[in-house]
C-alpha cells in the first residue's frame, strides 16, 4: 500500500512576483481618463504589495496548493459534527447560472421572480421537513441560525412583557456555538450534565428550570449521536415553564423525514443546508443556516421574508414584519448556496432524502461495532443503544496504556490517505474520536477504514513513537500549534518586518 | 424502499443486506428502535422530485430564466456590493474540489492548501487596507461590523457606547443593532452634514464622551462622498482610547488611501467588491475583518485565524489555525464570537482575484470606476440633475432625482423599459426618492449616456 | 513593442532585458537575424483584438448567440451524431488541468493519470463491442473507417479490394474514398435491398470475390435499420479470410448485441454517442477502433495503445503506451498510420461517461430511445406517413416523406417555426425528400407528439 | 527542496463496482415502455460488464488518477516540437457555451449563423497569418493536416493530367508524420540529409528533384529550432521543377507575424491550433490542424467550405467545390477545439501574438545557452545559429562518458517535479533532448529549470546508477517498455483471462 500527498516547495505567492507583469486584464471602460480629484489625503500613496504574476503561474500556484488538500473526493472525510457528505457536481454547475450569478439584492422584484420563486420553495420544503410553518433564508450559518434563534425567542418573550427570562439550558453535549451563541445574545448559559445514557438528565432539567428560563437548546441527535428519546417529556417541561424549545439541526442527516422537531413541541430550529443538504464546506465556508419556526415567532423573523402574493401571482420580498427582529445579514442569506441544497433536495426526493438518512445511521453502526472492537478504544455512555448518523468513541484506555490518544490516532489516519475523525470533541468524552462517514462511503470504503484503524493502532501499540511522529505521507510533518500562538505570525507583512529584523525564516529551537 | 438506488448514496441494496446482516440486524430500522413511535413522523412528505439530473437542471433553470441579469440589464446598483467580472482562471480554481469540498483545516498536516490559501488572503487584505492582521473572513460585511463593535467593547471594558454614522448602510445599521442587543452596547448615531454628505465632525467630537468604547464610519461612506475631514475625530478617538473602525469600499484601495494609513485601528469591508464572488443575489460575500496588529486586541479577535508554524523538517514551515482557544469550539461560552463555518472559500478566491488582478488591476479597475462615475455625474448635470452633495466621490453618488412616492414603480419599469437598473433609491425626506448610483466598471461609455438619455426622456414625460 | 505585459506571457520587460543581458544581445530581433530580409513580413496585420477578457468573452458569446441550440429547439437530428448529456460530474473531472493541458503521455511515470483512464477506455470499449483489445482513439467514426479498411489491406496483403454497403452513412462513405486512394485500395459497393434497408447478401456474396481485403457495414445501418440477416455473410467471409469490419451506433449497444458476438474481427464507430461529448458542431469526436486479439494483427493497428507493465517495485504493475513501434515518431514512413494528435481527451471523458452511465444507465437510454422511435413511427403511420423500409429499427428511421426538391427550405422552415429540426434529408429519387429521423432520450411523448401534429398540419397546408 | 507526485494505489475501475449501484441517472422518456422486438441475433444478451459505482466514488477514482497526471499547469513542460503553452481558462468557459456545445452539424443553416461567422473570422485570420488566402478547418489534427495538403497536391497534378509526380520530398529532420502521411497518401518519400548547419542541403535537393517531384514537406524553424534561411531557393528550386511547396506549420509559434509562408511561395500549410494558439493536448489529443492553401490549389479544397454570401447577408457551407478532394473528417473538423484558438487569438491580438513568439524564442535561445554550458551536452549543428522556439542539444558524450543518456536525463527531471524535454527525437540527433519551453516561462522558472538539470547531471556523474534507477518521485518508478511490448496486456478483458488462466497479476522475473 502506497499513499503520498502531493508535496510541492510552494513559496508565499508574493515571492513569485516581478513587477510589470499581469496576471488578468480586466475590463476597461471607454470614458477617456481624466485627472483624479480625491484629496490627497484620500489618495492612495503607495499601491498594495500584491503580486504581479501572469496567469499561468497564478494557476499553477494555487493547483500546487489544491493538490496540498484532501478533500471529500479524496476519501472518507468522516468528521463527526460535520456531515461531510459528497457535494453534487450539478449543483456546482448550476450555481454558475448568470441569472443567479449576476443579479443585484436591490434589482426591481419583477426582475428577480425565478430567484424569488425558488427561494420560496426552499423556505416550503425546509417547513415541510421542520414540522414548522416559517422559514427564513437569511443566516450565513448554522450559528448565524441559532443567534437568529435567541433573537426571535427573546422577541417572543419581551412582546408578552417577559423581561426576566434570561436563561437559555443546554446540555453539555451541545456544540460550541449554542454556548457561545446564547451568551453573544445576551442570554445567561446554563448547561447541564448528561445522564449515563449521553442523554439529558430530566431531573437535572427539573432542577435548572424556571421562571427565568427563556428556553431550551439540543441537538437531536446528539453530539454523541445519541438520539434523545426523552425529548417530549424534556418538551413538556420546558414549555410548562415557560421556556421555548431551540432545536439544533445540525444532525440532521439522521432524521430527515422521518421526525419532525415542529411536531415535538420545538419552536424553532436552524438547518445546516451545508451539512444535511450536501452545499460544498469549501474549507470553513460558505454554509447556509435556514432558520424554520413556529407561529408564535413568526411575527418576529428578520426581515425581508419571501411571500407569494397569490392575487398578482408574483413573489416578493416582505419587509412589513413590525415586529421583525430586523437583520443578521446583509441582504437575504447565502443565496448561491441555498440553490444548491434545493437542487439537492430535488434530486433525491421524499425517498431519496430518507433513505440518504437511513444509509448515513447504518454506516455510522456499522463503523462503530468495528471499531468498539479494538483494544484501547471504548464506546462511552450506553453501548446498547444504536447510535444515528455519528458515533464517538473514546481512546482513553489507550491513552493511559501507551500514551497514544485520538489526536496521535488522527494522525496515523491521514499518513494512510484517509481523513481523521473529529478529535477531542464533543469535551464531555476526553479522548473524542467523533466518526460520521455519511451516506458517501459504501461498505469497502468503511471495512477500508476500519482495517486502517486497526493497522495503525496496532503499529502504536508495537512503538508509541510512530505514533507520535506521524503524520508521515502528507505534505508536511505534524505541525506545531504552541509555536503558532507564541510567534502569532499572520501575515506577510508581519513576515517582511521579521525579515528586517533578522528574525525571518524562523529559527528552529535546538530541542525542535 | 427496497432496491433504491441513487447516485447520491454509495451503497447498493446488497450492500445493505450485508452489512445488516454482520451487525446481527434485520433493518435499519432496528437502528431507529430507540425512538419512541409517538414522535416518529407518519406522513407524506410534500417534497419536489425529479427523476434524473437533467431534469433537476432543467427545472432550476427554468425558474433562473425568469431573472433578468446585470449582464441584460445595466445595472447602476451598488451599495456595498459590486457588479464585478470573475476571470476564468479564478473560476476554475474555485472549481478544484480539493478546495471547495474541504472542511475546515482541522488536521493542518493534510490540509496546507486551504490554509497557505487562507493565509494568503490574510495577507493580502493587509497589504491593501494597511492592516498588520486580518481573520480569515465573516459572514459579510454587515456581520463584520456587528463583530467589530462587540469587539471594541471587548477591548474597551469600561463603556458601553458605540459610535457609527448616519452615513451608514442602511442594512449594515439594521445588523449592527441586532448584534449589540445581547451585549447591551449602546450605539449612537453621528448626523451627517447636509450639505456634504460627510460625517458631522463637531458633533462627532461631543459625542466622543464618557463609556464611549468605538466610532465607526465608512469611507467612501454610504451616499459616495469621500470623508476626507476625520483626521481630528481621529485624532480625538486616539486620545481618549476610543477603537476607530472604519469600513471601506474594498474596490476603492487602487486609487484611494487605505484605512491603516489614516488611522483605522480595526477595517471592515466586503471582498466581494473585489472579486470574492458575483453578486449572487446578496450572498454568499465575505465580510473584512482586519486590524493593526496588538498581541493583546489579536486575542479578542473573532474568527478564524492562519498563522505559520514549525515542522519536524528543518527549515520547513507550514501552515495551521492559531488562536484557537478564542473560538467557540473550545472555549463554548467565553469564545470571541459563536462564528464556526465562515466564507473560507470566498476569502480564498479573494485571494485568486487579487492574484490575478495585481496592483495594477485594482488601479484599473478603480480608475474605470472613478471615470465612469465622474462621466456620469457631469452628463447628468449637462441636462441639470445634480448630485444631493456637493463632495469628492469614488464611483457612486446620490443623485438628486426626487422622485414621488407614488411614481416609484413606474420610474423603476420605464428605466427598466431602457434595459437600465436605476440605481438604489434613497429617499431623504420621507416623501421622494434620490437614487444612489454606482458605476462598475463593466459599464461603457454608452451605456452611461444611455442612462443619461433615459433621465431627461423621463423628465420630459 | 516596449513594455507589453500580457496574462499569457510569463516574462516582464524588466525579465526580458535581463535575459537579453545575459544572452549578450540587445534585441530579440538579433535572435531572428538569420531569417532574410526578403521573406520578413512588413505589412500590418489585420486581426481582432480585445482589451480584456471580459470583451474577448462578450464578443463570443454574442457570436454564438446567433445560434439556435437544440436545448432550444427539438432534434430529430442524428445521423451518427447523438444529443447526449454530459453528467456534471464528467464536465467537472474533464474540467481537471491534469488531463486536459497534459500532453501524450511521454514520460509514463509522471502521466499515469491519463494512461490509467485510457487503459479503462479502451477496456470500457472491448466490454461494449465483445471485443479483446482497442486504441485510444481516432479522429472519429469516419476516419476510423478510412483506417480500418487500410489496415484490412495490411493484414491481407494479396489483395486490393475492399467492400462496404451502400447503406454506409454518406460523410463516412467520403471520408472511406479519401482514406483508400494513396493506398490504391478499390473500394466496391453493395447495394442495400431496397424493401427491407438491409445489405443485398446475394450481392455481398457474391462480390467476395478474389482479392477483396475486407467488408463493411453499419449497424444499424444509416437508415436506421437493423442488418439482422448477416450471419451467411460473416460465414463466407470468414472461409475467404476476409476481414469483417462493423460500424456500430454505440448508443445502441445496451440493447442490441456486440459485434464481436456475432463476428466483427474489427468494430468502429464514436464515442461521441456514448458521451465522448455533446454536439460540438461536429468536433471533436472520438473515434472507436477495436478489434479481437491477434498478436499479429494488433500490430497493425493504426492508432496509440496502452498497454501494462511492470515496475521496480514489486506488485506494483503501471500503464504505459504500447508497440509504439507502429507510430510514426518512430517509424515514420513505414508506421501503420499517419495518425499523432488524436482523441484522448474525449476517450478519457468517454470512460468518464460510461463509469457513471454503468450498464444499466446504458440500457435505460437505449430504451428510452427505442420507445421514442417506434412510438413516433407508430404514431406517425396513425396519421398515415410510412416508414420507407419496414424492418426492425432501434431509434433511427427513414420517414417517407417525400418532400419536393423545392419544397425543402419551405418545409424547413415551417417545422423550424414549431422549435423542431426535422431531421436529416435523404433523397432516394434524386427529386424529392424523406426524412432521416433519430430520437435521442433527451426527447419526451410532447415533443414527438409535436412532431407528428407538424407532420399533419404540413401535410393538411 | 521536496517534491512528491501524489500517489495513490488506486484500482482499476472495474474493481470498485458493484451490482446495483448508480453513477448518474440518465433522462428518461415518458414514453410508456414496450416490448423490444430486436431480432434474438441482435439483441444484447449479457450486458456489458462496465463499473456501478456511485457518483462520489467515480469522482474519487478520476482524482486520484488525475493527481497523478503531470501538466502543463503543474509545472514547465518544455517538450520540444509539442509547444506546451498554457491554455487560458476562459477558452475553457467558452466552449461550454449552450450555444456551441449543443448545435448539431446538420441543424439548418440559418440556425448555426454565429458559429459559421466564428469558423469564417478564423478562416480569414489564420489566411492572413500564414498569407495563404483560402482555408479549412477540417483536419482534426496537424498529421490530418498534412494529409490533406498532399490531397491537394496530387489533385492539382492530376488535374493538370500530371500523373508522374508521385515524389515527396522532405529533409531527414522533418517531423514523423510528414513522411508517414506522405507514404499513406500514395507517394513516395524521398528523405534528404541535413547539412552541417541543420538545414537543408540544397546540393542533395537539386540531386533528388526531378519531372517525378509531386512537392516539398519541410517544418520551418524545423525540429531543430533552426530556421531554415534558404527557403527562398528551395522554394525556387521545387517550383521550377514543377513540385509544390508544404509548410508544416507546427512550428509556427517561433514567427507568428513576422514571416507569411504564402509569400515565399508556399501553396499550402497547416497550423497545429493546438500547438501555436493554444488549444489543451488533453493528454494527446484534441487538436485542430486547419489548412491554409494558394488560390491554385482552392479548387481542389474539401467540403464545405464556410463562405458568406454576401448579397444574402448570410454565411454558409459551400458543397458546391466541383473538383474537391471529398472530405478528411466527418463533419467540419474539430470546431469547439477551433474556436479556442479563435478566443486566444482576439485577447492576443497581431502585437500579441508577435510578442508571444518573440519571448518564445528568447525563452529557447536562453536555456540553450545556459545548458549548453552543461558538461557532456553539446549542441549538434552550427552552435552559432540562434534557436528560435526550440533547441536541441545532443547527450551523447555524456552517454559515452557515463552511460548516462537522454532517457535517464529525462527521468531524473521528472524526479524533482519537472517534465522533460523530448527525448530522442528528432532522430538526427542520437541522445536528443529537445527543448522547448514556450513564452508561459519566467525567467526564474527557466533559471530553476537549468539548475536542476544541472544538479542532476552532476549527480549521475557522481554515480550513474542513480540516474538508470530513476525517477523517484514520481506516482511509480521505471516503468519496464519492453515487457510491455512482450505480454500486451491491453484491456480489462484480457486481464480476466489471464485471471482465468493463474497468470493475473503479473510475475516479476527474478533479475527484475
Ligand atoms: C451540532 C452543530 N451545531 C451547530 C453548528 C454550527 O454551524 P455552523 O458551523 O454552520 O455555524 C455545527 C457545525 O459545526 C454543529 O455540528
Ligand atoms: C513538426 C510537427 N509536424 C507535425 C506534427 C503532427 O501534428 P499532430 O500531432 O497534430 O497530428 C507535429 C506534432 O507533434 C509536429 O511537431
Amino acid at each position: 500500500m502506497t499513499y503520498k500527498q502531493a508535496t510541492y516547495d510552494e513559496p508565499l505567492i508574493f515571492e513569485l512576483g516581478k513587477p510589470g507583469r499581469r496576471g488578468h486584464l480586466p475590463p476597461k471602460t471607454d470614458v477617456p481618463p481624466r485627472e483624479i480629484t480625491i484629496p490627497s489625503n484620500m489618495k492612495r500613496k503607495e499601491p498594495p504589495q500584491l503580486p504581479e504574476i501572469h496567469e499561468g503561474e497564478v494557476v499553477r500556484h494555487y493547483l500546487h496548493l489544491s493538490q496540498m488538500n484532501y478533500c471529500v473526493d479524496t476519501g472518507i472525510y468522516p468528521l463527526g459534527s460535520c456531515t461531510m457528505k459528497y457535494n453534487p457536481k450539478i449543483n456546482e454547475a448550476l450555481a454558475r447560472n448568470e441569472k443567479l450569478c449576476y443579479i443585484h439584492p436591490y434589482q426591481p422584484e419583477e426582475t428577480v421572480q425565478g430567484i424569488l420563486e425558488l427561494i420560496y420553495n426552499l423556505q416550503k420544503i425546509l417547513s415541510e421537513l421542520a414540522g414548522l410553518p416559517y422559514c427564513t433564508l437569511q443566516p450565513a450559518a448554522g450559528a448565524a441560525g441559532e443567534y437568529l434563534g435567541l433573537n426571535l425567542i427573546r422577541a417572543y418573550h419581551h412582546d408578552r412583557g417577559d423581561y426576566d427570562r434570561i436563561d437559555i439550558i443546554t446540555p453539555d453535549s451541545s456544540h460550541g456555538t449554542n454556548p457561545a451563541s446564547t451568551v453573544m445574545n445576551g442570554f445567561n448559559i446554563i448547561e447541564i450534565e448528561s445522564n449515563k445514557d449521553g442523554q439529558v438528565d430530566l431531573e437535572a432539567l427539573k432542577a435548572v428550570v424556571s421562571e427565568k428560563t427563556a428556553g431550551f437548546m439540543i441537538t437531536n441527535p446528539n453530539t454523541l449521536g445519541i438520539f434523545e428519546s426523552q425529548i417530549e417529556e424534556i418538551s413538556k417541561i420546558i414549555h410548562d415553564a415557560g421556556g421555548l424549545l431551540y432545536y439544533d439541526g445540525a444532525n440532521f442527516n439522521a432524521i430527515v423525514g422521518m421526525i419532525r422537531p415542529g411536531e415535538m413541541g420545538f419552536d424553532v430550529l436552524h438547518f445546516n443546508l451545508h451539512k444535511t443538504f450536501s452545499t460544498p464546506h469549501g474549507g470553513g465556508g460558505p454554509g447556509s443556516g435556514a432558520v424554520c419556526c413556529s407561529e408564535r415567532l413568526s411575527p418576529y423573523l428578520p426581515v425581508p421574508i419571501v411571500e407569494f402574493d397569490k392575487a398578482n401571482n408574483r413573489y416578493f420580498l416582505n419587509y412589513d414584519i413590525p415586529k421583525t427582529v430586523g437583520k443578521i445579514h446583509g441582504y437575504y442569506g447565502n443565496i448561491a448556496i441555498a440553490l444548491r441544497g434545493y437542487a439537492y433536495i430535488c434530486a433525491l426526493g421524499a425517498d431519496g432524502l430518507i433513505e440518504t438518512s437511513r444509509q448515513a445511521v447504518l454506516n455510522a453502526n456499522y463503523v462503530m461495532r468495528k471499531l468498539e472492537e479494538i483494544d484501547g478504544l471504548v464506546l462511552k455512555y450506553n453501548r446498547e443503544l444504536p447510535r444515528k448518523h455519528e458515533c464517538v468513541l473514546d481512546a482513553t484506555p489507550l491513552k493511559h496504556e501507551i500514551g497514544v490518544g485520538a489526536m496521535d490516532i488522527a494522525k496515523m489516519l491521514i499518513s494512510r490517505g484517509y481523513h481523521a475523525p473529529t478529535v477531542l470533541f464533543p469535551l464531555i468524552v476526553h479522548e473524542a474520536l467523533m466518526i460520521e462517514p455519511t451516506e458517501n462511503e459504501n461498505k469497502e470504503s468503511l471495512d477500508r477504514y476500519i482495517q486502517v484503524f486497526k493497522e495503525e493502532i496496532a503499529k502504536a501499540k508495537e512503538n508509541p513513537q510512530y505514533a507520535h511522529d506521524a503524520p508521515y505521507n502528507t505534505a508536511v510533518g505534524r505541525v506545531d500549534d504552541a509555536w503558532a500562538t507564541r510567534n502569532l505570525i499572520l501575515s506577510w507583512k508581519m513576515i517582511k518586518e521579521l525579515e528586517k529584523k533578522g528574525q525571518w525564516p524562523p529559527q528552529w529551537p535546538e530541542d525542535h | 424502499m427496497s432496491n433504491f438506488s441513487h447516485p447520491y448514496i454509495a451503497n447498493s441494496e446488497q450492500d445493505k443486506k450485508e452489512m445488516l446482516a454482520e451487525l446481527g440486524l434485520n433493518s435499519i430500522d432496528e437502528l431507529y428502535s430507540d425512538i419512541p413511535d409517538s414522535i416518529r413522523f407518519k406522513g407524506k412528505l410534500e417534497l419536489p422530485h425529479f427523476q434524473s439530473e437533467f431534469e433537476v437542471k432543467e427545472h432550476i433553470e427554468k425558474l433562473l430564466s425568469k431573472n433578468v441579469s446585470t449582464r441584460e440589464c445595466r445595472s447602476f446598483l451598488g451599495g456595498g456590493l459590486l457588479d464585478v467580472y470573475i476571470p476564468a482562471a479564478q473560476d476554475e480554481l474555485l472549481r478544484r474540489t480539493e478546495f471547495y469540498s474541504a472542511y475546515t483545516p482541522y488536521q493542518p498536516e493534510t490540509s496546507q492548501g486551504t490554509l497557505h490559501t487562507l493565509f494568503e488572503y490574510q495577507s493580502m487584505i493587509c497589504e491593501l487596507l494597511a492592516m498588520d492582521t486580518a481573520n480569515c473572513s465573516m459572514y459579510d460585511w454587515a456581520t463584520a461590523l456587528g463583530e467589530a463593535a462587540l469587539m471594541t467593547a471587548r477591548i474597551n471594558k469600561k463603556g458601553n457606547k458605540f459610535l457609527y454614522t448616519a452615513a451608514t448602510a442602511p442594512n449594515r445599521k439594521e445588523v449592527l443593532k441586532n448584534y449589540v442587543s445581547g451585549a447591551k452596547l449602546e450605539i449612537i448615531e453621528i448626523p451627517y452634514d447636509k450639505e456634504t454628505g460627510k460625517m458631522d465632525k463637531e458633533k462627532a467630537i461631543e459625542l466622543m464622551g464618557e463609556g464611549v468604547v468605538g466610532i465607526y464610519f465608512e469611507n467612501p461612506n454610504y451616499f459616495g462622498v469621500i470623508e476626507d475631514e476625520i483626521e481630528e475625530v481621529i485624532k480625538v478617538a486616539k486620545e481618549k482610547k476610543i477603537v476607530v473602525v472604519a469600513g471601506v469600499d474594498t474596490s476603492s484601495l487602487g486609487i484611494m488611501e487605505a484605512p491603516g494609513n489614516y488611522g483605522a485601528d480595526i477595517a471592515i469591508g466586503d471582498a466581494q467588491s473585489i472579486g470574492a464572488g458575483p453578486l449572487n443575489y446578496g450572498g454568499p460575500l465575505a465580510g473584512v475583518f482586519a486590524m493593526k496588529f496588538d498581541k493583546k486586541w489579536t486575542r479578542q479577535m473573532p474568527g478564524r485565524i492562519v498563522g505559520i508554524t514549525l515542522t519536524p523538517k528543518k527549515g520547513k514551515w507550514a501552515f495551521t489555525n492559531t488562536l484557537q482557544t478564542r473560538e467557540q469550539h473550545i472555549k463554548r461560552f467565553r469564545a470571541t464570537s459563536n462564528i464556526c463555518t465562515n466564507e473560507a472559500l470566498m476569502a480564498m478566491s479573494t485571494a485568486f482575484h487579487l492574484a490575478l488582478l495585481g496592483p495594477q488591476g485594482l488601479k484599473e479597475t478603480g480608475e474605470s470606476m472613478y471615470y465612469n462615475a465622474h462621466y456620469l455625474k457631469e452628463e447628468l448635470e449637462k441636462i441639470g440633475v445634480k448630485t444631493v452633495f456637493n463632495s469628492e466621490f469614488f464611483n457612486t453618488f446620490l443623485v438628486d432625482l426626487k422622485i414621488p412616492k407614488d411614481k416609484k414603480e413606474e420610474f423603476t419599469k420605464f428605466m427598466l423599459e431602457r434595459k437600465i437598473f436605476a440605481g438604489i433609491p434613497f429617499s431623504l425626506d420621507g416623501e421622494t426618492y434620490d437614487y444612489l448610483i454606482t458605476t462598475s466598471y463593466l459599464l461603457k461609455k454608452k451605456d452611461l449616456d444611455d442612462y443619461v438619455k433615459a433621465i431627461e426622456e423621463w423628465r420630459n414625460e
